[in-house]
């Protein structure tokens, strides 16, 4: 029997890297997911044969439970909440890891513990409270439950520095004195502690980085479980997680010119725009050609080639639809439509492809920014949905500018480009952006969505 | 001891080589599902979760595995579910959404 | 035992997962050196010839085991200076010869 | 103490992963190399700790030879001979892999043995002889020692089915009784006999795939060793070795264009060059455009860009100091020279790269085929250095030709192609090329070296 379930482990195991490996095309990863579900399933049926398991009575509602709440908020949560939904599993996954761990210490005698198993059941419950109470903090600032701007106030500092050496030193004292009660509870609660004072001084818009670094600690997490009760699909799991955690997050901060230290330790970010400072000593406004909806149509409208650059804008005002509307009313007069993907446009990894997605527009339409940047010069319209940053020419001209470095789109070298954002604030580097102010841009004002669907309408009325 | 920390310290190991590489083929067009996928996997704290509440240990350790089951199992269940809603919507010029 | 071969197996899966991703992103450059390279790590093989060399268990054994650790010790030895040699001959333009 | 020799195979196996990975650029390659160098060193010391080893008498002489053996060879085998060192280092490792399971079997009490044990003596045997006596003639046609043309007579498809099925059963019964020493011995015995007999009907040329394939049977071998005496690294590196192997034989035959079941039943090639068969009922010889070492410099002299195409010819003559050399020239009087290598050009996978890395040529003028196959129509001049197979035009064109489908160059699109070759014989493949006979190609007979040292000669009189 348990050599069984330990092969239905292995299993499992397989059938998870499995998934991921083809998750590598958008042709298969459906089937990936198939087959990582079967694992699930295995390793599920397998474990209730466990000896240690003598009654379904709490399983089968507890899970019955989880199921029903999983496949609700998986059918209604719309797309542009994904990085919510992300850091609440996460908050789940961690509540979960660190429960098991409790649950593990409390039931067996500490004496008879391997010094292997007991430092892993600290570190299991330390890093899965640190993701419980981080995660919701994130969720809470994606949210706008707390402020997204990086809280910060006297003696944060030493709060954290004190938190992160206790439960150093609360985990060396527990290892050599598993039976020490206190010292166990200590450990969790500054897991808990931690993962709410390290992650409120970061600012609202940096959240996908932490997201993704909680990941990671989820994972950490899981893994430290597999060590403790000795399952090695919980530990693969974890790896795997893990590495996907830290190589997004890592992917993340370079893709925005900063280090990770900037990120976790910065404060950086106001959570919202902002109006743009004043450049240096020269106090007029700068001058930018404001458009209305028939100029902007009557451009598109002579375009041959339109190359939309998505941004944060477009999941706010969740214009993805109007976008591929128009798109296709311009295809049909005989433009070429393409979709500029920028790998941090929007506040999560993969976002604009997501939402894109969502709206029926087809992945060979959009392109990275390896594959269409040298195309700019050829085009004739930019279409800049809500973008900011991510179009920001300041990133290759401006060597003081704080996103010196980061790549961006050349969309200035089209013939023209039409900006779409609600007021001239900046985006979330705060920045000010140039582009807004050249000659051949102009700045449509307005929701994203209804500017969008006015274009359209003013495109039929015109044939 | 010493060599079961060993066993498994060479299974963690390599599984985060293994982890390194499939990640980095992951095309950013898949990120967010490959986030919600992961968070999918993590699930299976579940074989943890379910011994605990199923196990007769004490009320305390029931209470928790109880927790633990509902919140694992939101992963599990959900984070396929929505991947998959994620991934279908993925689809090439010209194929019918299923 | 089960659960020793289940642990075995595991880490052979895992290695062989692990040397699909990292072999496939040899380029056709260092295939030749990617060959050589890996007769060197078979060397590895010395660590089974040592303990038959060394034992005192019979003149049979230690006999096996002394052609063992010759053979396994040519590629050990041979296969990391071979492949060194191959190495150090590709170079980028300008670049001198070491 | 056990713990830390076993952390030191953990250690020597992430070295060993690391070489691996730092094999895929050649600026990191040889960093990678010492990394791994490292860990077997590390491996090796702390094997001389364990309790087992009583002595060091036997262990000192024979390290010593083989470590002067196997530096004399690294130091003088010449780079051309490198299928033929790799095929010997097979048959060492499989060597060393049998033997350590005999004696692993003579000096242990079968009862004491659990099944695995057993099961993974008895394999780690049987490929390790296999690997020995396959390699063994896998060298021998390679070196010439024994004919490379296909070997079979009557009956011996009869021998190899029997070996095989015997093999299977004699290891299914050891697992059972692996007390029965005949049964031990009749699984080395068909391990040897498997060897000999699937290799000799194997074509000289194929050489290189039976190679790559039995370094994943030594891979195999390596597993099973770890298996039997339960070491992981052994495991570990056996299956990094063992799915190299299968990857490169499948990338060949891939490229070649033939099935894994060809390669290996299929007695194909003749192990050298053959007239050409007499195309269908067209009894006159074609046409083809022979020039002369004058004809061929006035069109290099007059060339702005030059692609040069090895192939095993190249190999044969060692002609590549001379194309280098060559190759310079022609780049002082202001030509750009490139290099095109076909993935199974030569005779084993990155051959050519090796002996133009050898001739000190810059890996940054190698390209692939995808990188330059669009580059040849806007070439002047293609020199094709005893390159065949892999610039025949009939993998394009002709539907009948056993090569179709395989990917080739596309030189005949360029202004001129020169062909080095000794006589008009087909390459590896046996078949006819038309390129030689078409209007822009013009051939130069005899040897490469001989031949190109000739150009360089006479473009340097007219200087
Ligand atoms: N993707 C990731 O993984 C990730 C993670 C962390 C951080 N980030 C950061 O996020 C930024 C993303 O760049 P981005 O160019 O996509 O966005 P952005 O620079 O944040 O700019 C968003 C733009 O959208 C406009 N906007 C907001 N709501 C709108 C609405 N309803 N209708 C029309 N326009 C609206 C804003 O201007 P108004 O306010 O004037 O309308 C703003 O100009 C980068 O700086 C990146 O480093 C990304
Ligand atoms: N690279 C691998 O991994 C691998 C593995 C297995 C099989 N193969 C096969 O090997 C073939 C390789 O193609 P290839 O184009 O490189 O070679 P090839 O098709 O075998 O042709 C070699 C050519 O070189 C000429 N040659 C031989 N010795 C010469 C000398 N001393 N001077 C001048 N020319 C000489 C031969 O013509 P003469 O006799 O008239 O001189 C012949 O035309 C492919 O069919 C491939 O499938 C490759």
């Amino acid at each position: 029997m348990n050599s069984l379930i330990n092969t239905s482990y292995l299993v499992a195991s397989v059938c998870f890297i499995l998934t991921l490996q083809f998750l590598s095309s958008p042709k298969h990863a459906r089937q990936g997911l198939l087959i990582g579900a079967f694992g699930m399933t295995v390793a599920v049926i397998a474990t209730l044969f466990k000896p240690e398991i003598v009654t379904y009575k709490w399983i089968i509602p507890s899970f019955l439970i989880g199921s029903l709440i999983g496949t609700a908020m998986s059918a209604w949560i719309p797309m542009t909440k994904m990085p919510e939904r992300i850091a609440l599993s996460h908050s789940f996954g961690g509540l979960a890891a660190s429960l098991v761990g409790i649950s593990e210490y409390i039931r067996h005698d500490p004496f008879e513990m391997s010094r292997v198993t007991v430092a892993a059941l600290g570190f299991e419950t330390f890093f899965g409270f640190l993701t419980f109470t981080g995660s919701m903090m994130a969720f809470g600032k994606l949210q706008g439950f707390i402020t997204g701007a990086p809280i910060t106030f006297k003696g944060l500092n030493a709060i954290n520095i004190a938190a992160f050496i206790g439960s150093i030193v609360a985990l060396v004292i527990f290892v050599i004195h598993p039976e020490m009660k206190e010292i166990f509870y200590t450990v969790s609660a500054t897991g808990l502690i931690i993962g709410v004072t390290a992650v409120i001084p970061i600012g609202g818009a940096d959240m996908p980085v932490v997201i993704s670094l909680l990941n990671s600690y989820a994972g950490l997490a899981s893994s430290a479980t597999g060590f403790a009760i000795g399952n090695n699909v919980l530990i693969i799991a974890g790896a795997l997680d893990g590495t996907s955690g830290f190589i997004l997050s890592m992917m993340m901060s370079k893709a925005m010119n900063r280090s990770f230290a900037n990120v976790l330790f910065g404060a950086f970010g106001t959570g919202g725009g902002s109006a743009p400072a004043a450049a240096g000593t020269d106090t007029r406004a700068p001058q930018y050609n404001q458009g209305t909806i028939e100029d902007a149509v009557s451009t598109l409208e002579a375009a041959q080639s339109v190359i939309v650059v998505p941004g944060y804008g477009m999941a706010v005002s969740q214009a993805q639809h109007a976008v591929r509307e128009l798109g296709a009313a311009l295809e049909k007069r005989g433009a070429t439509v393409r979709y500029a993907i920028h790998p941090v446009a929007g506040r999560m990894p993969g976002h604009m492809n997501v939402l894109l997605a969502e709206a029926d527009v087809s992945y060979e339409s959009l392109f990275d920014i390896e594959d269409i940047n040298d195309d700019f010069a050829q085009n004739d319209v930019v279409l800049v949905v809500g973008a900011n940053d991510v179009v920001n020419p300041a990133a290759k001209t401006n060597k003081q500018s704080p996103i010196y470095g980061m790549p961006v789109f050349n969309v200035e070298l089209s013939r023209t480009v039409i900006v779409l954002k609600r007021s001239m604030n900046t985006g979330f580097s705060g920045l000010d952006n140039e582009l807004f102010y050249q000659p051949n841009t102009m700045v449509v004002l307005g929701d994203a969505k209804k500017t969008i669907q006015a274009f359209k309408s003013e495109l039929e009325t015109r044939e | 001891m010493a060599n079961e920390l060993l066993l498994a310290l060479y299974i963690f190991v390599l599984a985060g080589f293994l982890g390194h590489h499939v990640i980095s083929k992951v095309p950013p067009l898949l990120h967010t599902p490959l986030m919600a996928g992961t968070n999918a996997i993590a699930g299976i704290s579940l074989v943890g979760s379910l011994v605990a509440a199923g196990g007769d240990f004490s009320h305390a350790s029931t209470i928790l595995g109880f927790i633990a089951v509902v919140c694992a199992s939101i992963n599990a269940v959900g984070g396929f579910l929505i991947t998959d809603r994620m991934l279908r919507m993925f689809r090439k010029k010209g194929e019918r959404r299923s």
